[in-house]
């Protein structure tokens, strides 16, 4: 019963895995082998020590990411969306990041949040339900995570233009940062965010995390040509950098964000990279995309290959790749240890933050809901949830 | 008859509309390949290709614009919103487009087109997964807002919301995907009841329990519950949420002298409201009772953790029917 | 005292508020050198810059969406969407974003971000520009609501909102803009009454006639009419939706023991439901008629030349007051 | 009090009038002072009588034009949205349609209605408030105003995929226009729609007359560069044509149209062109613009320039232009009759066409209107408007 349309794009090609972006676009400084490579625009000059510790980042980044997995098959969060094969890009451009600069996240930049300095177990309260977020978004200059597609790319260029109005450019100045998905690119507010960023020069660098998938939305659907293309319909540069080259993710958003905080205005990031894991734990890729696709973009993982270089060029040896393993365990420990810890918050904080200022009534409601759950006082203990009663 | 959960029901209910209209379309986020987040599509671009189930960009804007454009052209487009919270990007092109090109025109417009909510909490889910913006859509006129509450319904409401020539706004209770019914699949559609019409579940005259979609099973089960201390329930599913099948509503109260409304949205400016301001004005002088609300508190939907003192659940339909009988 | 229409008691207040708060920042279409389509911000470019009186580019979700960063940086945004009709692509990052960023942070984010809409119809205008969607927004937990319905009001309460440190939903009713009072400018706000405050604009003792906005004249109006003919009607003008002044609203209708609604939204599931729900429930033993409701149909809104029967006017109030005394 | 921005783009220009488009981007086969010129991708053939055909449209536009204008201001109609100016983007993208392609317009297409045959009394009724439009786009193909900027892109992009999927396309096929403005380019939903129609691959154009002017708004409030350069961001061909070129626009629109009808795609064509009058009749641009900018556009005026092309070229002499402009008279006064004539609706229409069934609540509403209604009946007559009633 299937139709054929005349007329259509040349037929989709998600049976095939996506091959290696063709070579002049994409900006690497580290080969999948682990080779270092030279690009002339982007002279990244690393010491030993910022080496190792952007692999001790790698991992402990997926370390906790297997740890959060494992508390959701055990029943200890809700959900969870995994970084898995984005460790490179996050690390990279959250390194690439100085301070006062800000940091807008989807809900997928938990290597980010790792390299703002915010405690993993904030992430696993949002992804447990303790609650959406609760952090500080000024504490690390880390925002909160935001579910809804592409919304965060418009409160992220009206930062910029706040820093602007602050008169924080200039070389040592603020710049912001937003993250977002391939998917991301098709909704209406990214591309407002593109024109308000371009049309205000804001100092702003958008960070497409291209992963290939949109849940079970090979890029395809979402675009037809390149997606750093994109920028250039707006009018300002979009590049396209291997996004499992914690390299050459760092050295381009660390120029990207310096030419921002000194006035030169946005610029697209297209982190080219790949989802290795499901969508979240409640999703099942083997429904929509072929296991040869993942098994060829394992040759690519971004761990490895910054492992091979430390070896290949004898920067480090056992020792140091244990003392990173036991690091990653001790940390992975902490961050399971904080999640089963968590209290399970008062039913009554349901009515706290809603307002900054005296709401009667809300006031109201909170005091029926405890008059009621008190009226239970003496009875059994509460149900467990909503259906635990018949 | 089959069993069938709510989620199957309504796969089968889109089958076989696709198959009786070659023009009927589904688009959506994750429609093709996986068949939808909660199955409710599964199977369907495999049969009928992917220009009749179509994983569209993401974006909902486009989804519902696009919809309109190609209802415009004569089809009839089931566009699926992956989560309640998710509606709200299309806002604008359902309230000041879909619902109002057939006024604008004339009538020389129809725009049959269907966009389906997967609506509710309980499902422990992350923020702007657990929404129920029904009251919005009633709102709004040019609009038919209808909610299953069961997957009998579910096949025949899906069908006849698609066989509908105004646009249908048409809320799927998510936490009830995996509950089953029996279902009359070969049953014909003219023996259904109209999509406009509510449905009384369990006659009663004590109080009269007014509920729609996730809520439906919960006063079910009160009901249940509350016949074992005595007391005797209606309960009605409302169904049609846009028009309001208000006569039964009223028949109803005027025998029982007391109603109750149930639904997971906020209480405040909630479908209750309307339904409480016009049972008090049409039942005036049979109330015995002011009608009363259960409902979500006048707050964002709070995390996963809290939802069930969110909720309205058994518990709390019973003490409103104990506060309505008190009166 | 100075006597000011409310477009310019508006733009007095704005002045104020941006001389008295570097960070308090305008921003919208058309603005800037124009002044806005009903001169609201009139002037404000000239004397502040373009840097904090920002002509957008054409979009209202990127007007909002930024709005958001600019107040997460520290800013007070106050953001005019042209018409009423044109919040709706908006509405995502309304109800999403601004009404919820401050639950998201557990009170970490504050968004003292007020979104300026002149609302309602009576100007004769084409489609989308005559809409009332207040509902909307006082169903969504997060937000406050408000509206006001003269100049003194308008100058007071614009600066309320914009120190207010939650998000307000400002409602201008537009067809009033002309219309001038007395505004005491140099009075300081410490005198003023609260914006969560409900204000008696005429005591009366058979009937409690609530409204806001635009009907804030028709009701006044009717007052008078109806005082010629002996009856006595209390207005009440709400001025805030979101929260409402709900004891203040009981209060009267206890003494009156009858209550009209009255705004130009469609009645169907309007701000009237509510209020009719809560006063039905809180002042059942009091109420000697139903709580009645006067607004819009159930209909798009209607031609230009069709409004005058839409909306409720003088002769629409009075009737409902008559309904009222009539049981 | 004015702040000034670090790192803003450089100083906005609209004080001065924006010059003339460069030449190699702009397609122009009539000069200015109505000398035909030629462009090797645009081969225009057109007889004596198709180029009268084109000044005759041009003109009876324009005074269609003029009777709205003058009715809204004896209070006739509500409010006019003038096309003054934009007549050549109009009639030169209208007259290269088939009659089975569909267009879609904003609120300012009146050149295009004229070209698909709408009766303009039609358009009257809306700006008048008889009815929201009214008309039945599929009469002559032109789909209904859509005031809400930029919604119908969408409808359009929609309504291409029907025609794919209809198998709709090929020589003879059928394509889709749609009309917007550039404030336009700035929503969410014209970019969704560019998305849509690339990865779809859609038959459609999109026409974009930049008639420099949102409201108040100059275009360097939506975009730092060209507007056809938007197109290349998502993945198919813009061009810029000088809107006030008839050949021009007739022959850049029909090349897309049938490109679009054989399969290639969407085209985003710029009609550079200028908004001469107020935005609407409510408008008042001496508040925000300079006379000298106008001036300098007059100079470009679209109907001159083809004047002149036929009497340089001897093709039509003042008989001609006599005879076109009574024909634009008796349009005119028809324009006018028919607006004057038009009956106000009945009230109870309110409740007409809202929905296509049966709906007992609304119904339940229209007769206690018209019982409201006939309670006045044995009254004075009933009020002129809600405010005439004190
Ligand atoms: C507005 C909106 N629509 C739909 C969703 C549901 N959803 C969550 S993630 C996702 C796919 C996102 O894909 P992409 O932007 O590529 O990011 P990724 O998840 O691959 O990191 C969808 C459709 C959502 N969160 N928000
Ligand atoms: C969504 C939306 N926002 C605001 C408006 C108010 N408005 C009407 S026309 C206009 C400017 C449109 O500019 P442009 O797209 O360049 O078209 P033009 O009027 O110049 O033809 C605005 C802001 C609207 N109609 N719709
Ligand atoms: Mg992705
Ligand atoms: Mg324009």
């Amino acid at each position: 019963m299937a139709v054929k349309v005349a007329g259509r794009a040349a037929s989709r090609s998600h049976d095939q895995p996506p091959g290696p972006a063709t070579a002049p676009d994409l900006i690497q400084l580290l080969t999948p082998e682990g080779e270092r490579t030279y690009h002339p625009d982007y002279p990244l000059e690393l010491t030993t020590e910022e080496v190792k510790s952007l692999y001790r980042d790698l991992v402990l980044v997926r370390r906790i990411d297997f740890e959060a997995i494992a508390l959701q098959r055990q029943g200890e969060l809700g959900i969870w969306a995994s970084l898995l094969g984005q460790e490179a890009a996050q690390v990279g451009s959250g390194r690439a990041l100085g301070p006062r600069d800000m940091a807008f996240p989807t809900y997928r930049e938990h290597g980010v949040a790792w390299c703002r300095g915010l405690d993993p177990a904030r992430l696993l309260e949002l992804f447990r339900g303790v609650s959406h977020g609760g952090w500080d978004p000024r504490e690390h200059n880390f925002h909160l995570y935001t579910i809804v597609i592409g919304a965060q790319t418009l409160h992220a260029t009206g930062y910029a233009m706040g820093i602007q109005r602050d008169g924080a450019l200039g070389e040592d100045g603020e710049a912001v940062i937003v993250y977002f998905g391939d998917g991301a690119t098709s909704q209406g507010d990214v591309n407002e965010a593109f024109i308000w960023a371009s049309v205000t020069n804001a100092p702003i660098v958008f960070f497409c995390q291209n992963n290939q998938w949109a849940i079970s939305e090979p890029l395809d659907r979402q675009s037809r040509i390149p997606l750093y293309h994109r920028a250039r319909g707006f009018g300002f540069p979009g590049l396209r950098v291997d996004g499992n080259d914690v390299f050459a993710c760092l050295a381009v958003t660390r120029k990207a964000m310096q030419a921002a905080r000194e006035g030169q205005g946005p610029t697209l990031i297209e982190a080219y990279t790949y989802r290795m894991g499901a969508h979240t734990t409640t999703d099942d890729p083997t429904r929509y995309r072929l296991s040869a696709e993942l098994e060829s973009w394992k040759l690519k993982d971004p761990i490895e290959r910054v492992k091979q270089y430390l070896i290949r060029s004898g920067l480090a040896r056992d020792d140091f790749f244990a003392a990173v393993t036991a690091e990653a365990d001790e940390v992975g420990t902490r961050v399971r240890t904080a999640c089963l810890e968590m209290p399970d918050p008062d039913p009554l904080a349901i009515f706290d933050h809603v307002y900054a200022e005296p709401n009667a009534p809300l006031e109201r409601e909170r005091a029926q809901l405890a008059a009621y759950l008190s009226s239970f006082a003496d009875e059994e203990p509460a149900p467990a949830g909503p259906e635990a009663r018949p | 008859m089959t069993v069938l959960t709510l989620s199957k029901a309504l796969n089968e209910g889109l089958r076989k509309a696709m198959e009786s209209d070659p023009k009927v379309l589904i688009m959506g986020e994750d429609v093709g390949k996986l068949g939808g987040v909660f199955r409710v599509t599964d199977g369907l671009q495999k049969d009928f290709g992917e220009d009749r189930v179509i994983d569209t960009p993401l974006a909902e804007s486009g989804i519902v614009g696009t919809a309109i454009g190609l209802a415009l052209r004569g089809y009839r487009p089931v566009c699926e919103i992956q989560f309640d919270g998710f509606v709200f990007p299309a806002f604008d092109q359902i309230v000041s487009q879909l619902a109002k090109m057939r006024y604008r025109s004339l009538g020389k417009v129809r725009l049959p087109v269907v966009v389906r909510i997967p609506f509710g909490g309980g499902i422990g889910a992350v923020e702007h997964h657990s929404e129920s913006p029904e009251v919005m859509f009633v709102h709004t006129g040019g609009l038919r807002v209808v909610a299953c509450g069961d997957p009998a319904d579910g096949y025949a409401m899906i069908q006849q919301a698609i066989a509908c020539d105004d646009p249908v706004i048409f809320f799927e209770p998510k936490r009830r995907y995996w509950d089953r019914t029996e279902v009359d699949l070969p049953g014909g559609l003219a023996t259904a009841l109209p999509l406009d019409r509510s449905r009384t579940l369990l006659p009663g005259t004590d109080v009269t329990v007014l509920c729609y979609g996730p809520m439906v099973r919960t006063c079910l089960e009160a009901a249940a519950a509350a016949r074992e201390d005595g007391t005797s329930i209606e309960v009605i599913d409302l169904r049609s949420l846009a028009p309001l099948d208000a006569e039964a509503i009223y028949e109803s109260v005027r025998r029982t002298g007391r109603c109750v409304v149930v639904h997971e949205a906020p209480v405040t400016a909630g479908l209750g409201a309307e339904i409480a301001a016009r049972v008090s004005q049409e039942c005036f002088y049979h109330l015995e009772a002011p009608v009363l609300r259960v409902g979500g508190f006048s707050t964002p939907y709070p995390p996963a953790r809290m939802e069930e003192h969110y909720l309205p659940d058994l518990d709390r339909v019973l003490d409103a029917v104990d506060r309505s009988l008190a009166y």
